[in-house]
């Protein structure tokens, strides 16, 4: 049935498996806490995320510790997946439930544990009794947690199903179950014009699926095997002229979703309007789905596609970067600055896409990882500092360094990560991504690289814009009253600037097993 | 030939048969029990219809199905048949409390007997529609399961609207079968005979469909009048108008049974004789099912009447089962299984819509607006209207999803990717006004203090669920969540 | 010779059709039609089906007519002077009209001629009594024992459906449906 | 009196039918418009009845009675749709007082 | 060229460990400070800090004197002097483009190791003092010590990419102490200006970087300056106007970075606002190392440099006009520590300009393809430059921070008399100052000549005019600054409180307290020894490692027009003074007197040329009204808006629909039929509608 990568079926795919049915296990379960056990749903959340963090990071382990071994028989082009598994689901569609992972599935896996974690802590404040001023109504009556953390665990099933699934019906199941979650997260639980940011999100996030819905059904019916299993489908070769319109209709489908730059109107509102949990697994985990699917999905089954198309989406995708940061500079309100600067990065994400080489696509990687990471937290600080000061513009805040110290040196360290500061996250994935987009061929890539490069001037400017501006000048009066982080809130800076700092310092093994993983898809790309 | 009584026959026409001794004995309950008359009559009609059900499963069927005197019934028109036995055993269990006083805004319902005997008749011609041979037996079928709807749009006397919509729609429903008529006449004058397989023949013999003009007309019109029925866009206008005045158990009805049964018949007649190569009619449904899910989508958006916005997403729904006969050649099986899962997603989808909606309407006006704080007033309603959108809306874990993936499947066998395309755009718009009666369910209530509004219209009284009505709403809610994600229902259908 | 008959009755026909759609007298429109079907009828006997012409005067004169009169008459009172529609509306009516017709009669004349001109001699008829009598008992294949059957059906369901409706609400509420519903609730 | 000349007297009467229908506010009048259209229709089936399935240049096993027997159940149809509008008629009468088809549109938007 | 050689044989283990120590201590000393003593118990920070950076400090002296024993006397086994003391990869990027962290010796990164760490030594201990009663004193140690690993790691650096490493750590590190006092919004305004106009220029450092990279195919400074490098990147790119050739523009690109960070003329405008931060910070990085980066760079690259044609000249042209404007400004200013942090520039010119004439020129005048050899004379100076002027220029920084610690203010008008009040401040700022002016036994003098010399020996003359011209303002503002902070009676300025330098940090203890009076005392020998001390090593050894492909060093002296000029020079010097003491002294000019009623030239001068002015003229009239307003504007308004107007339309049509269904039936009847026969109409008219859904096959 599948003559391409013999599975190894071992007990660690039960495992894998658990990753998404952990957190859906902890939602049903908390459907039955009464609500006004505020104090008792959020402990069990957090308990059920540890526990899904421990689960993903020993994976980890277990996966660096024996990565896959690439069978070269058909020239190094079908991925291979540890802790893998295969049982027929829909026989009608032979749909089949094929999960696996490999380097990069693993990383951002990991990634999207932490960010749950930290944002589960984050979010600690949700639905207690005053909790959060202005937050809607629903969420600051004392029932509101229940709810909240319900669709929270319903999100993050979602988001690990996707990154473990490699059979595009079922992929496309679990990046649609994210959908209802977000949406009423947002509508119910968020700040501002939530319902019209929620309902914005939805809609664009649903045409890009109608895009991706449509690319699967190409794959589908002109693959000849009638299969969703991207690893039986990696082999075929496509018609060059179905690919020549499949490849952008799913590169596009999956860059609305990873904030490409014309299609990037739904994240400023969406974020902004998100409670912080929610803006931070969105910004961080979510939008990393889009640009995981254009590479594994688009540009592994399409690679003549994405030869014809790649210096066509650079355009857009250096634009983003650009824009993204020329916007930033202006905006008054935190969450929107950093959802600006979100859609500069995830520019940067396309670029080293679009390079169509190892570095390059390395680079890709890594900004996604360490994009994730960095804006997290930075959403997470600017969260914790809405709880306290209750207003996110910058020009109603000045001189929080004296009164909340240790939130504004995580914000700090974590403006400098994100403006790509040597030492840090960012720095080793722009490297990549500017190296690779030197290295790639052709005066429009060399000059996309140009203006990537000039756009960490602009990163600059608008983080130092607002690092200084919240956190320097002569404090506000009501700035003594303000309580600095709490236990809890500084466990969870803590562990995002520690993920931050391993991927800035020790890039060395991670890259190592990322290259594994991108040979498949870069050997395709040559063929 | 086979003697009457040998068991082909029995076979072939027990089930049918049993339905009508069924309906003429729900006739007659009203001279038996004087008290009680509507619970009783609903007894009676429940047990028969399951009997119906089991005679339907158990019955032994050669595979290749018993033909008999016009009438032929394969395995996967039992399938089509138990839909439709479904749909209206769950009308008649929604409508028994539609017989009490003060249950309904609209005034209570008149005389059960001839209600539920209409009812069943009208299954009855649904059944005859479907293991049809010939244009003849098809026709009558067709006139028999519309025939008593507009006796039951009319049966609220007391509602102003009742009358109004039943006149507008036998009016429609007569122009229709004019047009069926006029079709079939047509369709006999090119095949010489009425039997399916004489028109199959001259359908394929002729080399392209402009080189027949009789069968070009007949296959026109009856679309035409299939089309009346299926609520297509051209001859959707009545929907809306007669969804609102019916009583609320006929319109539930309206929406599936009698969709159903227009599904059943275009994919008799289209998927059947008529599936000819070069008859592109692909083109035409594909048309038909975008304008349709443009008048759908665009009707719904502004609806405030939650029964015109139930008309206007059925109308949308008819589009999406239209994509499924752009199959071409080859696609029969697969857009059969496709249409009869959607189906079955569809109404257990719109019952549990109308559920909520029946519990709703007895105290406040069918609009969306009374649907403010229900989350407050009772969360399992709230919840199971939350599932039952997320269905017709079509997002994965609910069953609606996969009724939508198959009939694209089926769309993109043979290359209609715009279709697709456009159907998929359908859905995410279709995410937002479905999405304006959830935001009603949860929006908290805004008491006086917090927005310095009025105290909303709406009282605030709870709704209390009765034993059946909880049964009832839970076996919904799981029939949604299990039949998107367990294959074993899609296999069956699938198996057929 | 059989053309011209043939023309003149088709004028006739045309002519009550007009009659009955247009005139502003309910009675006359009725009687316009009733003569409309005797075309029907006279146009039958010559294309050789009789018995189809006994039962379209039997069905129609005897039964559509009288109940269509019968209702006339019933709703008394405005039947006389019907109101006459707006202009704009019968010129859209006639262009909505006129487009079948031309497509019709467009179809007709390509596709008519290939069929032979009506030879005197007919190769079977196509309604004698005994044929029709045997197939529509016929259980076989070609039988059409089970249209016959449902179209009694039909006729009950009609019959029902229209004593469903018509019946006249009792103003004290004794319809039995509703007096029993009160004791209902008491228990 | 050839197929085409029956063809053209029943699309006349169809289109006649279709005036009158889409023309006539009284609600019987357009019954009986609609009625004209079924007429239009049952010539039809006995005009192919006679020229269509009873010639030979048909294909082969044309069935002549088919035509005529499916009037006979068209009539009966009809006559049962009459009875079920007429009830309506009545109903409608007792309801409204009058029959006007324009005042129909309490239901709309 | 062959790759530096690891220092494996066990006699280097020692030499390695202390290698390691040289970066880890001060790395421990931010760790320790920052994240524990910092806030806890502020003055054990301060000397902890300090014994850390002693240790540095040892350790450095020990590499210095194991590379000179183990390298230096083995000409044999390391003919380029070079050597590795250890080397990890930090990324690989496929073939031998490698990004690596090593520890690298050479004569210039043996040099700076030891003078960035001796001087880092001395500004802590001076600093316990300095910062006793200010507030995040801990916080202010964790990030000198932060900054001075960052600068460590950046002299050590064998690669490009190492060198951006820290090279933006550096800067992030001067960001957060020039903003030390935060809630000053001068100072944040100063560390913003100061990080993203630094940043600007890396940008096109790190394109530089790149570039090198991707076409030399590594990253290393061996590879990079050999031959072969400079071979490859000598093609031209582009065609017709756009043209360029590879080399120039990565050299220029490359230089872009020493030119931001080093403060060259349009770039300077950083530099003077940098002086919000406090006096310790200046005297670190503002005299000794940050600013001195760019030069350390440029010298790296030199044989690189040397290769591309027009690069050294641009370099020389924007060191000599960077020196003398800078002097000329400085001559005009009140502020004490402006008038430093322009001398700074000024010094940081002259170091430019002598790298920059290392060509001769006589060989290009000879026509034809002319192998222009640099010679190493001006390498060999502007290093010597660096050696010396580190010292007298902290010298003169730390001065100015008692002074102002005595005088509470930072402004020159309200300085005076000072010269018994503090004996010791006097003495060594007399020393420094003369050793700035380059008179004759000061190290300023050795080193100044040095530069004349190489651009002189390279028939610069214009440069030789510039550097002579330097040398003269210099002696006047030093002498102007010398007299008006020493000599005269003591003044008071109205505005002096406003801007003091501690902002409300009255404390009275002795003016002249001891603990900041040592490291003067120990800064003043080396200011007056080093130049006469240091000079014939620095002949002898600081050459470029590809010295054997450059042209020997014939000795300065024998060239014929020197001592002719060393003569000049010092004329100059000493007429700078007197004037400077006729008009200051004799003729009692205070600081602001030719303000109103000096020529046009003074006051131009004095606003700095209205870079400044011009600088937030494009920011904020070009960049904000044409780059960022449209942008925003056309996010809100075409993008966002695209969704909304979308909606409307949806809107309108679904208001028309239900306009369009009023409920008469003979209205549906109508589209019925109507509809019908549309739908034939389209099937058979084989307009692209209905084909537009089907099948695409």
């Amino acid at each position: 049935m599948t003559p391409v990568s013999t599975f190894a079926y071992s007990a660690a795919s039960n495992l894998l498996t658990l990753t998404w049915a952990l957190p859906l296990a902890s939602a049903a379960a908390l459907a039955l806490f009464p609500r006004q056990r505020v104090s008792a749903i959020r402990r069990f959340a957090l308990a059920a995320n540890t526990l899904n963090l421990i689960l993903v990071a020993v994976l980890t382990v277990l996966f660096f510790k024996s990565p896959p071994v690439p069978n070269t028989s058909s020239g190094g082009t079908e991925t291979m997946l540890a802790f893998a598994a295969d049982h027929e689901w829909l026989s009608v569609l032979n749909v089949h439930y094929l999960i696996g992972v490999d380097a990069i599935s693993i990383t951002l896996m990991l990634l999207a544990a932490v960010i749950l974690f930290s944002g589960t802590l984050a979010s600690w404040t949700i639905g207690a009794p005053g909790g959060t001023g202005k937050v809607a109504a629903l969420a600051s009556s004392e029932n509101g947690a229940k709810e909240f953390f319900i669709l929270l665990q319903i999100l993050a099933a979602g988001v690990f199903g996707c990154f473990i699934s490699f059979d595009l019906f079922t992929f496309f199941v679990f990046n649609e179950l994210t959908l209802i979650p977000t949406y009423l997260l947002i509508a119910l639980f968020g700040s501002g014009r939530r319902e019209y940011a929620a309902m914005k999100l939805t809609l664009i996030l649903m045409g890009g699926s109608a895009l991706i819905f449509l690319g699967i059904f190409g794959l589908y019916f002109e693959s000849g095997i009638h299969s969703f299993s991207i690893l039986e489908l990696s082999q075929v070769r496509f018609h060059p002229d179905f690919q020549g319109w499949a490849f952008p209709v799913l590169f596009l489908g999956f860059g609305i979703l990873g904030n490409m730059f014309p299609f990037h109107i739904w994240s400023p509102d969406g974020h902004a309007s998100a409670p912080t949990a929610v803006s931070m697994l969105l910004a961080g985990v979510h939008m990393k789905l889009g640009a995981y699917g254009c590479l594994r999905i688009a540009m592994y089954l399409l690679p003549e596609g994405a030869g014809m198309w790649m210096n066509v989406f650079l355009i857009p995708a250096v634009v983003g970067v650009v824009w993204g940061g020329f916007v930033a500079v202006r905006q008054k309100d935190l969450k929107y600055m950093n959802a600006y600067s979100s859609v500069s990065h995830c520019g940067l994400v396309f670029v080293g896409l679009a390079t169509l080489n190892l570095i390059g696509l390395r680079g890709a990687v890594l900004q996604m990882l360490a994009h994730g990471f960095i804006t997290a937290t930075v959403f997470a600080v600017i969260g914790m500092i809405y709880q306290r000061t209750h207003t996110r513009r910058i020009p109603d805040m000045s001189g929080l360094m004296r009164s909340i110290p240790f939130l504004s040196v995580v914000f700090v360290i974590a403006g400098m990560a994100a403006l790509g500061l040597p030492g840090f996250a960012g720095f080793a994935a722009e490297l990549n991504i500017f190296l690779g987009a030197f290295a790639a061929a052709g005066t429009l890539a060399r000059m996309g690289a140009v203006l990537a490069v000039l756009s960490i001037i602009v990163s600059a400017i608008y983080i130092l814009r607002a690092v200084n501006g919240v956190l320097h000048g002569p404090p506000k009066e009501n700035a003594a009253v303000l309580s600095d982080a709490v236990p809890v809130e500084k466990i969870a800076l803590l562990t995002l600037l520690a993920a931050i700092l391993v991927l800035g310092l020790w890039p060395g093994p991670v890259v190592h097993r990322i290259d594994d993983a991108l040979m498949p898809i870069l050997n395709n790309l040559k063929r | 030939m086979s003697t009457p009584f040998s068991t082909p026959f029995l076979s072939a026409f027990l089930p049918d048969l049993a339905l009508l001794v069924l309906a003429l004995v729900v006739l007659t309950t009203e001279i038996v029990f004087r008290k009680h008359q509507a619970r009783w009559t609903a007894r009676v009609a429940v047990a028969g219809l399951a009997a119906v059900l089991i005679l339907l499963a158990a019955l032994p069927l050669p595979s290749g199905g018993v033909a008999y005197a016009g009438y032929q019934v394969t395995r996967s028109v039992v399938v089509w048949k138990q839909l439709f036995a479904l749909a209206t055993l769950a009308t008649i269990l929604l409508s028994r409390s539609y017989f009490r006083n003060g249950h309904s805004l609209r005034g209570a319902l008149a005389n059960p007997g001839a209600f539920y005997g209409l009812l069943l008749f009208s299954t009855t011609g649904m059944f005859a529609l479907v293991s049809a041979r010939d244009l003849l037996t098809f026709y009558i079928g067709l006139e028999l399961a519309t025939l008593p709807l507009y006796a039951l749009t009319a049966l609220q006397p007391r509602n102003a609207g009742s009358i109004e919509a039943g006149s507008k729609y036998m009016l429609m429903g007569a122009f229709a079968s004019a047009l069926s008529l006029f079709g079939i006449s047509f369709l006999y004058g090119a095949a010489g005979s009425l039997g399916f397989d004489a028109l199959a023949k001259v359908a394929s013999a002729q080399p392209s469909l402009s080189a027949q003009p009789f069968l070009l007309a007949g296959v026109l019109m009856l679309l035409g009048s299939l089309g009346f029925k299926l609520a297509m866009v051209p001859f959707q206008m009545w929907a809306p108008d007669v969804y609102e005045g019916a009583p609320t158990a006929v319109t539930a009805f309206l929406s599936t049974g009698s969709k159903a049964a227009a599904v059943a018949a275009t994919t008799t007649l289209f998927l059947g004789p008529l599936n000819l190569p070069r008859i592109d009619l692909g083109a035409i449904f594909a048309l038909a099912a975008v304008l349709s899910l443009l008048a759908g989508t665009l009707g719904a958006m502004r609806q405030s009447n939650l029964r015109r916005f139930i008309a206007y997403s059925s109308i949308a729904q008819a589009g999406y089962m239209l994509m499924a006969f752009t199959g071409g050649e080859g696609s029969e099986a697969a857009a059969r299984i496709a249409l009869q899962y959607n189906l079955l997603v569809y109404g257990t989808a719109s019952f549990a819509l109308f559920f909520v909606v029946s519990l709703v309407g007895r105290s406040a006006p069918e609009t969306i607006p009374s649907l403010r704080g229900l989350s407050a007033r009772s969360p399992a309603l709230a919840a199971l209207l939350a599932l039952s959108l997320f269905s017709l809306i079509g997002i994965p874990p609910l069953a609606g999803f996969l009724g939508k993936f198959l009939l694209f499947a089926v769309a993109a066998r043979n290359g209609h990717y715009t279709l697709i395309f456009i159907g998929a755009l359908a859905v995410a718009l279709s995410f937002y006004y479905y999405m304006r009666l959830l935001k009603e369910a949860y929006q908290p209530v805004q008491t006086a203090e917090n927005r310095g509004a009025p105290a909303s219209a709406v009282p605030l009284s709870p709704i209390r669920l009765s034993l059946a009505g909880k049964c009832a709403a839970a076996l919904l809610a799981i029939l949604l969540v299990v039949l998107g994600t367990c294959p074993g229902m899609l296999n069956f259908i699938a198996s057929r | 010779m059989r053309d011209v008959l043939f023309y003149l009755l088709c004028a006739v026909m045309l002519g009550f059709a007009v009659i009955a759609v247009t005139s502003r007298n309910l009675f006359r429109a009725v009687l316009a039609f009733a003569g409309v079907i005797l075309g029907t009828v006279i146009l039958f006997f010559a294309l050789g089906a009789e018995m189809t012409a006994l039962a379209q005067i039997l069905v129609y004169i005897g039964g559509v007519m009288i109940f269509v009169l019968y209702a006339v008459f019933l709703t008394s009172g405005e039947e006389v002077g019907m109101p006459k529609p707006s202009v704009a509306k019968i010129i859209f009516a006639l262009i909505v009209a006129a487009i079948p017709l031309s497509l019709i009669a467009g179809l007709a004349l390509r596709a008519g001629c290939t069929f032979p001109v009506a030879g005197e001699a007919l190769q079977s008829p196509i309604a004698s009594l005994e044929s029709i009598g045997l197939r529509l008992l016929n259980p076989g294949a070609d039988g059409f024992l089970v249209p016959f059957e449902l179209i009694s059906v039909l006729l009950l369901a009609a019959m029902v459906g229209a004593i469903a409706i018509a019946t006249r609400e009792k103003e004290a509420e004794t319809a039995d449906g509703i007096l029993t519903e009160k004791q209902e609730d008491a228990s | 009196m050839n197929l085409a000349g029956c063809l053209v007297l029943s699309g006349a009467l169809f289109a006649v039918g279709v005036f009158g229908l889409l023309t006539r506010r009284n609600m019987i009048a357009a019954l009986l418009s609609l009625e004209l259209t079924v007429v239009a229709a049952l010539i039809n089936f006995v005009a192919f009845a006679r020229f269509g399935a009873a010639s030979a240049t048909n294909v082969a096993g044309g069935d002549a009675h088919a035509g005529s027997i499916f009037v006979f159940f068209a009539v009966a149809a009809t006559a049962a749709e009459m009875a079920l509008a007429l009830a309506l008629v009545i109903a409608l009468r007792r309801r409204r007082q009058s029959l006007d088809i324009t005042d129909l549109d309490g239901l709309h938007g | 060229m062959d790759n530096p050689v690891l220092l494996t044989q066990e006699a280097w283990s020692s030499l390695q460990t202390a290698a390691w120590a040289v970066l880890i201590l001060p790395l421990l000393s931010f760790l320790v400070n920052g994240l524990w003593l910092g806030r806890k118990h502020e003055r054990a920070a301060g000397w902890t800090a300090t014994a850390l950076l002693g240790a540095t400090l040892a350790c450095a002296l020990h590499v210095a004197s194991g590379w000179r024993s183990l390298v230096l006397q083995h000409p044999e086994l390391y003919p380029s002097r070079t050597a590795l003391a250890w080397e990890h990869v930090w990324l690989n990027f496929g073939g031998n483009l490698s990004a690596r962290l090593g520890f690298y010796l050479d004569p210039a990164s043996v040099m700076m190791i030891v003078v960035v760490s001796a001087i880092s030594f001395l500004v802590h201990f001076y600093s316990i003092r300095y910062m006793k009663h200010e507030r995040g004193a801990g916080r202010f140690f964790a990030l000198l010590s932060l900054f001075t690993f960052a600068m460590l790691g950046l002299i050590v650096s064998g690669n490009l990419i190492q060198t951006f490493f820290f090279w933006e750590l550096v800067g992030a590190a001067s960001y957060l102490l020039i903003g030390f006092w935060y809630t000053k919004p001068a100072a944040v305004a100063a560390s913003k200006k100061a990080f993203v106009l630094t940043r600007f220029a890396d940008a096109f450092f790190l394109m530089g970087v790149l570039l090198t990279g991707v076409n030399t195919g590594s990253f290393d400074f061996l590879v990079v300056n050999g031959p072969a490098a400079a071979a490859e990147l000598n093609r031209t790119l582009g065609a017709g106007l756009f043209a360029f050739k590879l080399l120039s523009v990565t050299t220029v690109l490359l230089y872009m970075g020493a030119w931001g960070k080093s403060a060259m003329f349009p770039f300077h405008v950083w530099l003077p606002d940098a002086m919000e931060g406090p006096t310790p910070v200046s005297a670190l990085i503002h005299s000794a190392t940050m600013v001195v980066a760019g030069v350390y760079l440029t010298a790296r690259l030199f044989p690189l440099f040397a290769a591309a044609e027009h690069t050294l000249q641009l370099v020389a042209f924007t060191g000599a006009l960077t020196a003398v404007f800078a002097a000329a400004v400085a001559c005009t200013q009140t502020d004490l520590k402006r008038i430093l942090a322009f001398s700074t520039l000024s010094q940081l010119g002259l170091m430019m300009l002598a790298l920059g004439v290392s060509i001769p020129t006589v060989a290009n005048g000879g026509g034809g393809a002319v192998t222009t050899i640099a010679n190493t004379a001006g390498y060999t100076a502007a290093l010597f430059h660096v050696f010396t002027h580190a010292f007298f220029k902290s010298l003169l920084f730390l001065s100015a921070g008692v002074i102002i610690h005595a005088i509470h203010s930072n402004d020159l008008r309200d300085a005076g008399g000072l010269r018994k009040k503090m004996p010791w401040t006097y003495i060594s700022t007399l020393a420094a100052c003369l050793a700035l002016a380059g008179l004759w036994p000061f190290a300023g003098f050795f080193s100044k000549e040095e530069i004349l010399g190489a651009a002189l020996g390279n028939g610069h003359f214009t440069f030789v005019a510039a550097g002579l011209l330097t040398g003269g303002l210099t002696a006047f503002y030093m002498t102007r600054y010398f007299v008006l902070v020493f000599h005269g009676s003591a003044r008071t300025h109205a505005s002096s409180a406003m801007n003091a330098d501690h902002a409300g940090a009255a404390h009275h203890g002795p003016t002249e307290p001891l603990l900041m009076v040592l490291p003067l005392i120990v800064l003043t020998v080396p200011s007056v020894l080093v130049g006469w001390l240091g000079r014939n090593a620095f002949l002898k050894d600081m050459l470029p490692w590809t010295s054997s492909a450059t042209a020997p060093v014939e000795h300065l002296e024998a060239h014929a027009g020197f001592p002719w000029m060393v003569l000049v020079a010092t004329a100059l010097a000493l007429s700078g003074i007197g004037t400077g003491l006729y008009l200051y002294g004799r003729k009692r000019w205070t600081a602001g007197y030719a303000d109103d009623r000096g020529p046009w030239l003074y006051r131009i001068l004095r606003d700095k040329l209205y870079v400044d002015e011009v600088y937030s003229f494009l920011i904020r009239k070009v960049g904000s009204r044409f780059v960022i307003t449209p942008a925003d504007w056309a996010e809100r308004k075409i993008l966002n808006a695209s969704f909304d107007q979308g909606g409307g339309v949806l809107n309108k049509l679904a208001r028309g629909l239900s306009r369009y269904q009023n409920g008469q039936v003979q209205r549906s009847v109508a589209t019925a039929l109507l509809g019908l026969v549309l739908l034939l109409a389209l099937y058979f008219s084989g307009s692209p509608l209905p084909h537009l859904f089907g099948s695409l096959k």
